[in-house]
């Protein structure tokens, strides 16, 4: 197969394009030729193309060692639901955070430190925060003011509920403990906490 | 693919003939046909892949009937190419003697004379063995070149890939209610062993609207107190919100005042508590 | 942006294929929308661009592990120009031991021993394992317990193939060695097959 047309070089400039690992520079697309299509073709195939693939969920883009394709941003939310890699787990210590926050709000720092017996890090607070899970809705008018911290919206959306009465019974959660409570005096383990986020 | 064949040692075409003559005979001249320059013997050795690659070699060559192996030439001749490498000392693989000494067993064998077995059935030719063996192995050989031949990623074609263009957001964990719910039952499981927590849904209720009233009150502002209560929510919620306020001002989070009575009822963050709310 | 008409899901479907680094399966493919497209339309849609991608130089083909684009082998010539290193070259010993695994899978290193009639180097197996073609799937309840080898989902795309049943099929040899092992006085008349291919 000797190209001959400029479309007989278009294909075979976006094969090449499409199985690069790295951005291809027009000279570099020349040299694929035993008769050189020249600068001026090259480039003008390489636009051609580009528009080719407008509209899809693929572009060639210029970059600044060449051209290459690669997926529009718009469709990244769905390639990555093919990632093998799990996501990111929130450790315990934010994880009891959060449920604190979601079944006791107000709660001030104070309090949920009360409840889980250890002090609370600043980054557990934080990573709440970000994740706009958690906000400040007012200041306890105890000493020191501390801030009281509540679920948000986003919190409910994100998990799907409607309101906080969505969430698990604790009435039924204290009944899976008891059952836990039986298990355990069989053989108690209990992991220890880690530290941080 | 040529390299199978490439790597067979060239005949010349006096050779070539030789060979043919021998079809259908007994013999091979041995000489002629073995010859090899002594600098091509260790091209010529690392061409096969072993005893039995060299064996078919030979039968192939020579036109041999695999099925009905003259084991006397092909004896002789196996054993004349085992002993040119032997004489130029070229390391000599086990393999290739082993396969020698099956060789000269299975000659003698042939020599004798088969008694009739007790079922009557025919004694195994002696050379059953080897046929399968040399059948099986060239089955592969071939096998092998044409896999070697299916057009392969790499080398026939590339695979595509183009580039997943990401924006740089961070992967957030996700959390499920169960997540949650794990969660706080390991708290209680703890807080069971000091004091025991009884959080009922009524209580999220009124915890909720507690928020949501805190909220409301963010901007530090009087607000009247009838505006809390959203009449959308039917009575149930009403009274849930109006405990709510009584939580908020039993853990002093909200003032309430009333200038006299029968004035609107003002709601407002406790004293400084909106300040940076 | 939520795909509604099925050239939506198309082009996403499109996009995930031209940036995977793997197949891909229709169950996985359906995975990335929240509204499932349904089996028979995602079967559809691949057969759509498969032949939307007829006579380019890139084909969307159906391997064992799934679908995938690749270019065609006619382009390869010119790739070949772009590539830095040759692909590797597989000696005699190699495609020996792969032909044996594939056609008689599982074997252990004994086994393709006694049909090579040699011993096989370790490196011819560590060849075929990093390349990812062969891979260990027990061990044969003999003494030393030996690894026993098949070949890998990667050994069938890599040589396009949907199925082990589609390896090139076996000479008549084998037909020729079972009537030897039935010890049938046999003289076949028909010529063998001729050695190369």
């Amino acid at each position: 197969m000797q190209p001959t047309t400029p479309d007989d070089y278009k294909r075979v400039i976006e094969a090449a394009l499409l199985a690069a690992t790295a951005p291809l520079d027009p000279a570099v697309l020349r040299r694929m030729f035993d008769e050189d299509p020249g600068s001026e073709l090259v480039r003008r195939l390489l636009e051609e193309l580009r528009e080719d693939w407008a509209g899809r969920g693929v572009e060639l883009v210029r970059l600044a060692s060449g051209w290459r394709f690669r997926t529009r941003p718009e469709y990244q939310f769905y390639l990555d639901r093919l990632k093998e890699e799990r996501p990111p787990k929130y450790s315990r210590a934010v994880l009891e955070t959060l449920a604190i926050i979601a079944y006791r709000q107000p709660v001030t720092r104070g309090d949920i430190e009360e409840v889980r017996g250890v002090a609370v890090s600043p980054n557990v607070i934080k990573t709440l925060e970000s994740r706009g899970w958690i906000d400040v809705v007012g200041h306890r008018d105890t000493p020191g003011r501390p801030a009281l911290f509540a679920t948000t919206r986003r919190f409910l959306d994100d998990l799907g509920l409607r309101s906080l009465t969505e969430l698990p019974a604790l009435t039924e959660i204290e009944r899976i403990m008891d059952l836990v409570d039986l298990k355990e005096e069989i053989k108690p383990a209990a992991p220890e906490d880690e530290p941080q986020v | 693919m040529n390299d199978l064949l490439e790597l067979a040692p060239p005949e010349t075409p006096a050779q070539a003939q030789a060979v043919a003559r021998l079809y259908g005979e007994a013999l091979l001249e041995l000489p002629k046909d073995l010859y090899i320059p002594p600098e091509a013997l260790e091209i010529f050795l690392e061409a096969f892949e072993g005893p039995l690659d060299l064996l078919l070699y030979l039968i192939r060559k020579s036109s041999l009937d695999v099925l009905d192996i003259p084991m006397a030439p092909l004896t002789a001749q196996y054993l004349a190419y085992v002993e040119a490498m032997r004489r130029h000392n070229l390391e000599l693989a086990a393999d290739y003697l082993l396969m020698a000494a099956m060789l000269l067993e299975i000659k003698s064998r042939m020599l004798l004379p088969r008694p009739p077995r007790d079922d009557g059935r025919e004694e195994e030719d002696p050379r059953a063995e080897l046929v399968r063996r040399l059948l099986e192995y060239e089955q592969m050989k071939m096998a092998a070149a044409r896999i070697e031949v299916l057009p392969r990623a790499e080398r026939d074609y590339e695979w595509v890939g183009v580039l997943v263009s990401e924006r740089i957001v961070e992967r957030l964990p996700e959390v499920s209610l169960h997540d949650l719910q794990l969660a706080w039952l390991r708290i209680m499981k703890q807080a069971r062993l000091t004091q025991h927590h009884h959080v009922r849904r009524d209580e999220l209720s009124v915890r909720e609207h507690m928020t949501n009233i805190l909220r409301r009150l963010a901007g530090g502002a009087f607000v009247v107190l009838d505006t809390l209560f959203e009449p959308r929510l039917g009575p149930a919620g009403m009274v849930v919100s109006f405990l709510a306020v009584l939580e908020l001002v039993k853990e002093r989070l909200v003032d309430v005042t009333q200038n006299e009575p029968f004035a609107p009822i003002y709601v407002k963050l406790a004293t400084d508590a909106a300040d940076d709310a």
